[in-house]
């Protein structure tokens, strides 16, 4: 088992990279190792509560992102300055998670084996 | 009645640039304003790809399209683009193969241009 | 001679100095898609934003004063009402 | 020697990250190193689009591609990533459609993984 | 004849922004309307001199930026602060143009009748 | 344990803060394409910059001291020394 980090810096609605980086988190918990994904920037924002993209005809993945937990990704952490940065606070968001400082987010990064930013 | 022609510059991928150009475009029609011509450019001529078909989930974009098409809208695919793009310019379905300059001139011609992206 | 001013992604995205030059009082400057998450951030460039009310409701963004929402047919009147647009 | 994986990222239009990613596996390869896969992601899956036909004093894609192909790399194609985007999985070319697990079982098992973008 | 602005805003080889842009300008100056293009942040890069992109496989475009003036494109600007930010000056630069502070720059856009982003 | 941290694009197609931030000395940086071109910029994240030779020299950029210049098996070789890869 690797440990492996999926790093995203986009904001939700910005072409499919938050979908991409859901699909490649799911399917590394799937082949059973050691995933993490990391929220940074506008990225944090794919978490926040009472989203209906839906309404506008866009798929609804925040749905998916409520099963992580199911799946047994458990590593979600977001960047506490950028929560600041849009006024979030954790109980806005959809799922637990565990905000970092950079020097968390450094250690975080130095723990992996690999890292991809989508 | 004013004229407008309106360019997309996104991907398919990029839900969410497509059906706000496609509303904007009813709401254009709706209230008796012309669209000289809807124009894909940059990314946006992926968009002309034949074999574009999404999940029953997803945003229907060809069915989007057709109907902009049915209800006359001039849908044109930059020649240019698409070629530096690699795209089968022979198969492009409702959208119009046009040169450049063609669309320089509608949009010379045109009140207003509005890009979406 | 007013320019509407269109972004669609979040502030990060654009270049903000350039953007607080060259944007002025009489401008508009209108959020969509991703933008309406980021209102106090694009305050910075206009004390009242006009915003896509589908796009910012999808969100779970609410819209209140001194911002105006606006609808599609609002939106294709802002463009006309305007000299031009330029979307960042 | 060591074994990579290689993903890439950009559209076909973005000729830099390509010939960039295309020099990388050579030089693995000259080295003595192994390429377990060499996978198109997000808008690299455009890579794979059968049509992708450049002029003459453009990066010669396909055969670059053609070349890493009778090497022996495994070029895969993320069949996830292609459907979102629409591109038609039944034709495409020296790239192999795979599913996502099957690439991350790959590069849980490389040494490196190297994204090009 | 109407005044269009085409403005550049990204590196020289980021996908094809600047091509799309000299193919939009040239064209614009083919059918005889007064084109302007704007450079500003890392575009102004794609007026550097000395560059050879065919080295490493790509089309050097950077030929047909200076066949602009022989295609009576003349109206070539460039963000005086980008300048500096990279360091370039004008003589650094493979065509003339002219460098336009913010307000100035805000003049130019006050003058046109279309603007494009490309 | 060091991280190779690749961009490919000038700094400001970056969250710089983050950046500045994140990366710590021990780590290494690697220029590539646009990101060649800025060079001055990106000294803010390492004194020491890698930069690839093609791509520098296509853009008319010369590489002196403290940078350093790599080819691919340099490229190759840097990936293996360092704990994984970052590619901004």
């Amino acid at each position: 088992m690797i440990n492996v980090l999926v790093l995203s810096q986009h904001s939700p609605f910005d072409d499919l990279h938050i979908r991409d980086a859901l699909d490649m988190t799911l399917i590394f918990a799937a082949v059973e190792q050691n995933i993490s994904w990391l929220f940074t920037g506008p990225a944090v924002l794919a978490l926040k509560k009472q989203q209906q993209p839906e309404h506008i005809g866009l798929k609804n993945y925040f749905k998916t992102i409520k099963t992580l937990e199911i799946y047994d990704v458990e590593n979600i952490y977001v960047c506490e300055k950028s929560l600041l940065e849009y006024g979030l606070e954790k109980s806005h968001l959809l799922i637990e998670v565990k905000a970092l400082n950079y020097q968390q987010q450094h250690h975080l990064i130095s723990q992996q084996q690999q890292i991809v930013t989508l | 009645m004013a004229r407008f022609v309106l360019s997309l510059h996104s991907a398919p991928s990029d839900h969410d640039a497509t059906q706000r150009l496609i509303k904007f475009a009813h709401a254009c029609l709706n209230l008796g304003h012309q669209i000289d011509a809807l124009f894909l450019y940059q990314h946006g001529v992926f968009h002309a790809s034949e074999q574009l078909n999404l999940a029953s989930d997803e945003l229907p974009i060809n069915s989007l399209w057709q109907q902009l098409h049915k209800q006359g809208v001039n849908l044109m695919l930059c020649v240019t683009a698409a070629e530096k793009r690699g795209l089968d310019i022979n198969n492009t379905g409702v959208f119009t193969v046009a040169g450049l300059a063609e669309f320089a001139m509608l949009a010379s011609d045109a009140d207003k241009w509005v890009q979406f992206k | 001679m007013s320019t509407l001013h269109i972004f669609s992604k979040p502030l990060s995205y654009y270049n903000t100095d350039q953007l607080v030059n060259l944007i002025q009082v009489t401008d508009q400057v209108l959020l969509l898609s991703d933008a309406c998450f980021a209102i106090r951030q694009f305050r910075q460039l206009s004390t009242h934003l006009l915003i896509l009310a589908d796009d910012a409701q999808s969100r779970g963004i609410t819209i209140s004063e001194p911002d105006h929402s606006l609808n599609y047919d609002d939106f294709v009147a802002l463009t006309l009402a305007t000299s031009h647009s330029i979307t960042w």
